[in-house]
């Protein structure tokens, strides 16, 4: 009995109609570990939360960047990469901080990265100015499946 | 997967259900309306009814945040109701506990703005 | 106002859990043209008869193929490419014959391609041997929301 | 998203409720399921209802063909009931309304296979 791998990748454009799709796309994809409602709706705002950071933050809001999420599973343990080619974050710590946002006049509440790092086992941002960011999101799954592996 | 936003009125009170998914892409939606109808200068106070909200982000909370401050600065109350679960945490996680008051349903929201339903 | 324009891509494993959230993934992106419940079904259809055919036939089963799904929403037009590098087809016309399967131990009711013709506006398979499978399927709307571009 | 296989039996028809969604990888499940049970050697005839099949793709046509050819084989008599209109369609378009009886509920289906229930 080995442990159940899977990945997926998906690539869509920075529109925020694709917020919703790609939360519903990564939720299902997770489904297959059999998450509990609680871990399934954590999941849903992480992704909600690092996307809409692309179209927003990354993108400035033209549709036309694109936004790649690539998920794999490994047993019980789930990661997640969001990552956009956008304007980049000059400074990491900063931005993680509660209630900081570059935006309040777009009322952000500035809950976005502390929000993850509480879903999260693991929050992990790569960005470079003017290259884009990466963002890491890991979470180890308590309830799931017992797997035949493939 | 979208976002319904229902409006009503109790005397001097705004009264707005929403149902669906809050997100970035939403919230506009939320934002313009509730606007649209506090402009008209004829409420004092914002009652919002969460109860078939079934998903929110961090963008909700900056919408709520916002009709806040808008409430508040006119000298107004804004009070929240039937919160589910998973909703309710992002708003324990933010602080917004601390600052404006949740109540478990409708009439009391309303008792809390000060009209008997 | 312009037309509304949005694509997605998808790519993942060739494990038939994958099936399933292959359509749902595109149903879910599609959901923003406000499709009827009968147009969604279409569309979850014969995205599980491509995938489904990449899984069993392209890949024969090994689950380390990847299968590539692009969405891609013109107007009120959608359409999908289901991709595959497996074993192609030696021969497409007798493959789109109604009944026909090269599997047929393996209960295959050979009623796969019949399903997309019916169910899409356009069916093109490109197919060569050793290479990999193309499957575009096209479908026009008929009842979807008015938009605004970007 | 997935598949339930419900299994009862009344006199000797096998009586098959399929819930969810029938696609190439829950057909494994079905077949599994149905077999062993026919394998038994106890029942003659197999009602198969759908009414809470909300999804069925070509693969699904395959895997109730296969035990279609398995009941008749053995003289047996196979009926569908309760069958969703998406799920129907697909039925109509392979020809399969022409080879086996479709029944409105399981009461007529049970008839059909000699059971007064
Ligand atoms: N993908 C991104 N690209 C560029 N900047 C980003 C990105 N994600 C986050 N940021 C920066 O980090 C800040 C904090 O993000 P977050 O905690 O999600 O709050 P908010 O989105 O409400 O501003 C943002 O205001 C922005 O300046
Ligand atoms: N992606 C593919 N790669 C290789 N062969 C394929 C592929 N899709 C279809 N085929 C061939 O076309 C035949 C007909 O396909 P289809 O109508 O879907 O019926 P079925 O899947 O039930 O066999 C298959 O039996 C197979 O030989």
């Amino acid at each position: 009995m080995s442990v159940h791998n899977n990945f997926m990748e998906l690539k869509f454009s920075s529109q925020s109609e694709n917020e919703s799709f790609a939360r519903v796309a990564v939720a299902s994809f997770i489904s297959q570990l059999d998450p509990t409602v609680d871990e399934l709706t954590d999941i849903k705002t992480v992704v909600s939360e690092a996307v809409t950071n692309a179209v927003i933050h990354g993108y400035e809001e033209r549709p036309d960047g694109i936004i790649t999420i690539r998920t794999e599973i490994r047993g019980s343990q789930v990661s997640i990469v969001v990552e956009d080619e956008g304007i980049g974050i000059s400074n990491v710590e900063e931005a993680r901080q509660p209630l900081y946002t570059s935006k309040p006049q777009m009322e952000r509440s500035g809950m976005g990265f502390t929000i993850m790092e509480n879903f999260m086992d693991q929050v992990e941002i790569l960005s470079s100015e003017g290259k884009g960011t990466q963002v890491r999101l890991v979470k180890d799954l308590k309830t799931h499946r017992q797997t035949i592996g493939n | 997967m979208s976002l319904h936003v229902d409006v009503s009125h109790y005397h001097n009170v705004l009264l707005v259900r929403l149902s669906g998914e809050l997100d970035h892409h939403t919230a506009t939606d939320v934002r313009e309306r509730i606007d649209r109808e506090l402009s008209k200068g004829i409420y004092a106070h914002l009652v919002l009814n969460l109860s078939d909200l079934t998903f929110m982000d961090s963008s909700g909370l900056g919408v709520i945040l916002g009709r806040y401050r808008q409430v508040t600065q006119m000298g107004g109350k804004m009070v929240l109701c039937s919160v589910q679960p998973s909703v309710y945490r992002l708003f324990e996680l933010s602080g917004m506990l601390k600052i404006l008051p949740f109540c478990e349903d409708e009439q009391r929201a309303l008792h809390v703005c000060g009209v008997a339903s």
